[in-house]
């Protein structure tokens, strides 16, 4: 039993490491067929991943509710949420004369479940987000000072981008442009290089720990 | 409190305020300033300019709602150009809650363009995996979308006749509002199968991607809204990024006033403090 | 094994830049054609060689000729000064005939179609004007191969790094490695120090990420930190979390802070406490406490996403002193702005280390360290070469730049 | 105009300035909004998944094809469910055993090409160039990024940056000076980044004002204007209440 729960899934991922990780330097048909196999069932996998990423949620609200916490009512929502997007996506269109099966639309018709993703998820969503507008000036007026030399620098880069990006910035100060495009281009790619490069032989470090057993914490939990 | 200390410390819903404004009056009465096309956009119109009718041409569109003022227009605006150049046309999305709107953009832009779904066009839908998915389709895009989001069978779709795997795809460009984006297609896909790649981006990730610009990873790159109007400007066909331009020009002059003006109260408190022999905050 | 070795004593005996193949001007067809199967593919190409001649100029054009037995067609066309072996993209190692020699792949797909193990015969033609000459054809088997040559420099760069690591891993077992002191940690002690100054709470956020992110670790183990200092003033910490497994593991590690620091007693386990796993309502609940309990110290690790901004904004706006680490870097210019100290991408990792004193986690940033100084030297010695190489119009640096191409 | 369409208007409206009135204050509009959002969210993905996942990817192919292999995927993908009953937990780590092992293969020598390789090679440029009469020159156009002093501040910002992230030696000597053009280096990156994300951000918000302006049109009735009325009232009264009865925590 201790081989079965510790040390098999090590030696899955370490012989699944290895082979894949070699994988790439075989052109063989065989080897390429293999991939092909694989990846798709990883695909498949990914797709039952997605769902264990959501029932926590289910969960947590559930267990709010029951306890009647204080907020219950918009967990009570929240589910409304998901059954009413899920019956949504399982109903029938009448209009279209078939089953809706996760279409937002057929046939240039727009489904219920079109509905309600075009007009409550989008607007949720973007708004959202849009909300970041707001705070990004915020933060620009009171946070954005040059307390130092690196801080400054800092400051004139981003305002230099700014007027930069922007047809009227442009117009006021026409070298913005072009000296834009040679931070993005220069100094901008050669930071994001080195960082790149960094954390690239960070993943890869990981990667080999991982395949190696040395790794463990996708494994979840420390419990045996 | 100082005068500087107060302004300093203003309630930051004034902040929004003038930002709600200077968003709003450029959309309600536009200008219509010009706008000036930057290389790295170019590149992906150029190179779509230089394909022969009915190459085949990949949009990946990997963005959800959250970014869909940013990228929705330079969706339109490429599919409007490959269209118009006669290239076959397959949509896909890697983000899961963004079929419906990649959906909706293609086929939108299909039915203005006079163009049909399977003969001129496809929409594959979303398929979970990322890394997995590309390489599948490299591989064999028919195990990795065995029917279309219409529940076509993909194998008997004559937009599809010819192509068995990406390399067969003459051009790849991918809209991304994240990792699962441009650089899975570069790393997973371009890397090994060889077809040409350009992208497209939001502005949070854009200054992430440029060394992959530099190193010809991806052959262009569409930076956010401004990109998008720099593409509208290039095809001749305005829409909404480049009316959005002149909303982008007032906040961002916004912005970089309040910049100044915070610079302007923060060094008048620290001259103040330097000679009343404060410590410094 | 030995072929390589071979073009290599090769490309070292004889001049690069070649003699200009026969002085001759007369229109020949093209000398020495050779064609093999493309090795290190995974079949269904061919690869085609033949001399450099006197006549190549771009208005010349070469043609290559297919045909599998029955007819002849062609199937490439182009300029007569291009395709070279030196622009082939293989490296020196799997190269199959020297630089200056025309090579022309020839590969299934975009209308070619070539299957494997039928025999085809291939021959260049060279069309000048109205002039045409043709080769006679040669014939060649496609073929699959086992293993893909061109790309040993990155097989041997994963091997070599991998010992690096693990080697860097077990010295770090048996003896304190250096690693040079983080500047961050003496902010997070002096914000600790002002709080109890001031009697107000200190945040503690670990960010979005789960527990199987090394950024989620690195805040787990500073929170140990953290939390020993503030049971040592006995100054109150808040830490609100969004995923109910880490908040398990901080609620550990939290504990096992007080009880080091000898004040079991004012432990409190709920000072760890879960809000929500989405983004946006957690960031307005623990907005709500920035404003309501007015921490004096706000900390900020771990993974983060657009919430940074709206978390980092408020806290600024209550006059706390701000402390953040991260490798997202695409919210670093964010906390950078609005954050009074800043642990930036690997810079946590180094941190959580320094702190653990944990022999994995202080080898592998000490393999890391070694990749990294490995990597600069290749850049400047590369640079060097490549300059050398234009200065003096030679090929010969490229045995060593190719080493470090990334080749199909 | 058809009903669903005008419905959607006035939801998607009231939706949109629901979550803004977060920046005034938290409050149950937003809360409601929010918590509507999390749930739609989730409820699309579960469609989505269940129809490209189950339906496209495993059911037809293995029913009409009889593609059968694909029970493997689903078996492994079913393992990962185990998690929910303690007692045969443990299984699950096979599945994820399976996962992280294959994903970790194909990551090392995937990233040793683009991102290190692939890197170091367009990093590593010579620092003079052929002229068009033949002999070695130094280019220093800035607007090129391909020319030769773009090549040098390229090479000197990616390795002073490299050695702002190294921990095992001190920083003195050459080394600060390194680290600290470095530090130089990423800052004027940062800035850059601050610049354009701020154009991302107000894309957003242009995008939802576009939207508000259309629906503020009397062919939907002007919901935007009706809307905003019914916001703003609701957030006064919330405000008041808030005010007689303080909440309590949370």
């Amino acid at each position: 039993m201790i081989f079965l729960r510790r040390q098999l899934p090590l030696l899955i991922t370490f012989v699944a490491g290895v082979v894949f990780a070699a994988q790439y330097y075989v052109p063989h048909p065989t080897s390429e067929l293999m991939l092909t196999e694989v990846t798709k069932w990883l695909q498949i996998i990914s797709g039952f991943a997605l769902v264990l990423g959501v029932t926590s949620l289910f969960h947590i609200h559930a267990v709010k509710i029951r306890r009647k916490e204080p907020g219950w009512a918009y967990s009570l929502i929240l589910y409304g949420g998901i059954l009413g997007t899920i019956a949504a996506g399982f109903s029938y269109s009448f209009t279209a004369g078939q089953w809706v099966n996760g279409k937002e639309t057929i046939n240039g018709i727009v489904t219920a479940f079109g509905w309600i993703y075009s007009d409550m998820m989008v607007p949720l969503q973007g708004t959202m987000f849009a909300i970041l507008a707001f705070f990004i000036a915020s933060a620009a007026y009171r946070s954005f000072r040059a307390r130092s030399r690196e801080a400054a620098l800092l400051l004139i880069a981003a305002i230099i981008v700014m007027m930069g990006r922007v047809p009227l910035g442009e117009m006021l100060l026409p070298v913005s442009g072009d000296v834009t495009q040679w931070i993005l281009n220069v100094l901008n790619a050669a930071v994001r290089r080195a960082i790149l490069i960094g954390i690239s032989l960070g993943a890869v470090a990981l990667s080999l720990k991982i395949i190696f057993g040395m790794e463990r914490a996708y494994l979840g939990g420390g419990k045996e | 409190m100082t005068f500087a200390e107060r302004m300093l410390h203003i309630d930051r819903r004034i902040i929004f305020l003038v930002i709600g404004v200077c968003t709003l009056l450029p959309l309600l009465y536009p200008v219509g300033l010009a706008i000036k096309v930057s290389p790295e956009v170019r590149g992906v119109h150029d190179y779509i300019e230089s394909l022969p009718e009915g190459s085949v041409f990949l949009l990946s569109m990997d963005f959800d709602p959250a970014s869909k003022p940013e990228l929705q227009p330079q969706a339109v605006a490429l599919l409007r150009h490959a269209f118009k150049k006669n290239l076959r046309v397959i949509g896909m999305t890697l983000w899961v809650t963004g079929t419906g709107l990649a959906d909706l953009v293609v086929s939108q832009a299909a039915q203005e363009m006079g163009k049909v779904n399977g003969k001129d066009y496809v929409f594959l839908g979303w398929s979970p995996g990322v890394g997995s998915l590309i390489i599948t389709m490299g591989q064999d895009l028919y195990k990795a979308f065995p029917s279309d989001y219409n529940n076509q069978p993909t194998r008997e779709l004559a937009v599809l006749k010819g192509i068995q795997t990406l390399r067969d795809v003459n051009y790849v460009v991918s809209l991304a509002a994240g990792t699962a984006g441009i650089e899975s297609w570069y790393v997973y896909g371009k890397d090994k199968y060889k077809f040409e790649l350009g992208g497209g981006c939001t502005g949070v990730i854009a200054p992430g991607l440029y060394p992959l610009l530099r190193s010809g990873q991806i052959n262009g790159l569409i930076g956010g809204l401004r990109g998008a109007a720099e593409y509208e400007t290039l095809i001749g066909q305005k829409g909404r990024a480049v009316a959005g331009m002149d909303a982008q020009s007032a906040t961002h002059v916004a912005i970089i006033m309040l910049v100044i003006l915070c610079n302007v109260f923060y060094l008048l408190i620290r001259t103040s403090r330097g000679q009343s022999g404060q410590p410094r905050g | 094994m030995l072929r390589p070795l071979a073009v290599l004593v090769c490309l070292c005996l004889f001049p690069l830049t070649a003699p200009e193949a026969g002085a001759q001007q007369a229109f020949a067809p093209p000398q020495n054609l050779r064609v093999i199967d493309t090795p290190s593919d995974s079949g269904e190409g061919l690869t085609v060689l033949w001399a450099r001649a006197g006549y190549d100029a771009p208005e010349v054009r070469y043609q290559i000729m297919l045909g599998d037995g029955a007819e002849k067609k062609m199937v490439a066309e182009f300029p007569a000064d291009s395709h070279y072996v030196r622009d082939s993209r293989w490296p020196w190692w799997t190269r199959v005939d020297r630089p200056d020699a025309h090579q022309f792949n020839l590969k299934s797909g975009k209308g070619l179609e070539l299957k494997n193990g039928t025999p085809y015969a291939v021959a260049v033609a060279v069309v000048k004007g109205a002039e045409r000459v043709e080769a006679a054809p040669v014939q060649a088997v496609p073929a699959p191969n086992w293993v893909n040559w061109n790309q040993m420099n990155n097989l041997l760069l994963v091997l070599l790094f991998g010992a690096v690591v693990f080697g860097s891993i077990r010295a770090a077992k048996r003896r304190e490695i250096f690693l040079r002191r983080i500047p961050g940690l003496d902010a997070v002690d002096e914000a600790i120090g002002r709080a109890t100054e001031l009697g107000k709470p200190i945040l503690y956020l670990t960010g979005a990420g789960d527990m199987s992110e090394p950024s989620t670790i690195a805040a787990a183990v500073i929170l140990g930190r953290v939390a020993k200092r503030v049971a040592a003033y006995e100054t109150d910490l808040l830490v609100p979390h969004r995923d109910p497994i880490v908040m398990a593991v901080c609620q550990e590690i939290t504990k096992q802070s007080y009880l080091e620091a000898g004040k079991p007693d004012v432990f409190r386990e709920d000072s760890n406490f879960f809000i929500t796993t989405d983004q946006f309502s957690y960031t307005a609940a623990v907005d709500g406490i920035m404003l309501r309990r007015k921490p004096a110290a706000n900390f900020f690790m771990g993974s983060y996403f657009a919430e940074a901004l709206l978390l980092t904004e408020t806290g600024a706006s209550t006059g706390a002193i701000q402390i953040a680490g991260t490798d997202s870097d695409h919210q670093l210019p964010f906390f950078v702005t609005t954050c009074d100290y800043t642990l930036i991408g690997e810079e946590l990792y180094a941190a959580s280390a320094y702190l653990s004193r944990e022999p994995i986690q202080l080898g592998t940033l000490r393999g890391q360290d070694f990749g990294k100084a490995f990597i600069l030297v290749v850049l400047a010695l590369g640079t060097l070469l490549a300059t050398v190489g234009v200065l003096f119009a030679t090929d010969l640096p490229m045995i060593v730049l190719d080493l470090f191409k990334d080749l199909k | 105009m058809p009903f669903e369409t005008l419905l959607g208007a006035w939801v998607a409206t009231g939706l949109t300035l629901f979550i803004f009135t977060f920046l005034y204050q938290d409050n149950p509009l937003f809360k409601l909004a929010e918590h509507l959002y999390v749930g739609v969210s989730v409820g699309y993905t579960i469609v989505k998944v269940y129809d490209t996942v189950i339906v496209r990817l495993l059911y037809e192919p293995m029913v009409n094809q009889g593609d059968w292999s694909l029970l493997v995927p689903l078996g492994i993908g079913m393992l990962m469910l185990a998690r929910y009953f303690p007692k045969i937990a443990w299984l699950s780590r096979i599945a994820f055993a399976f996962i992280v092992g294959v994903g970790s293969g194909l990551a090392i020598p995937r990233i040793i090409s683009s991102y290190i390789l692939k890197q170091v090679e367009d990093t590593v440029r010579p620092l003079a160039s052929l002229a068009s009469g033949g002999g070695p020159t130094f280019t220093y156009n800035l607007l090129d990024p391909a020319s030769n002093l773009n090549a040098l501040v390229l090479l000197i910002g990616v390795v002073s940056v490299l050695f702002y992230f190294f921990f095992s030696i001190e920083h003195t000597g050459p080394v600060r000076v390194a680290a600290r053009t470095g530090i130089l280096f990423l800052m004027i990156a940062f800035g850059a980044a601050f610049g354009y994300t701020v154009m991302a951000r107000m894309s957003l918000l242009i995008g939802r004002f576009t939207d508000l302006i259309e629906f503020a049109d009397p062919r939907y009735g002007r919901a935007t204007l009706w809307l905003l009325l019914a916001t703003v009232a609701t957030l006064i009264a919330s405000g008041a209440r808030r005010r007689d009865h303080p909440p309590g925590g949370g």
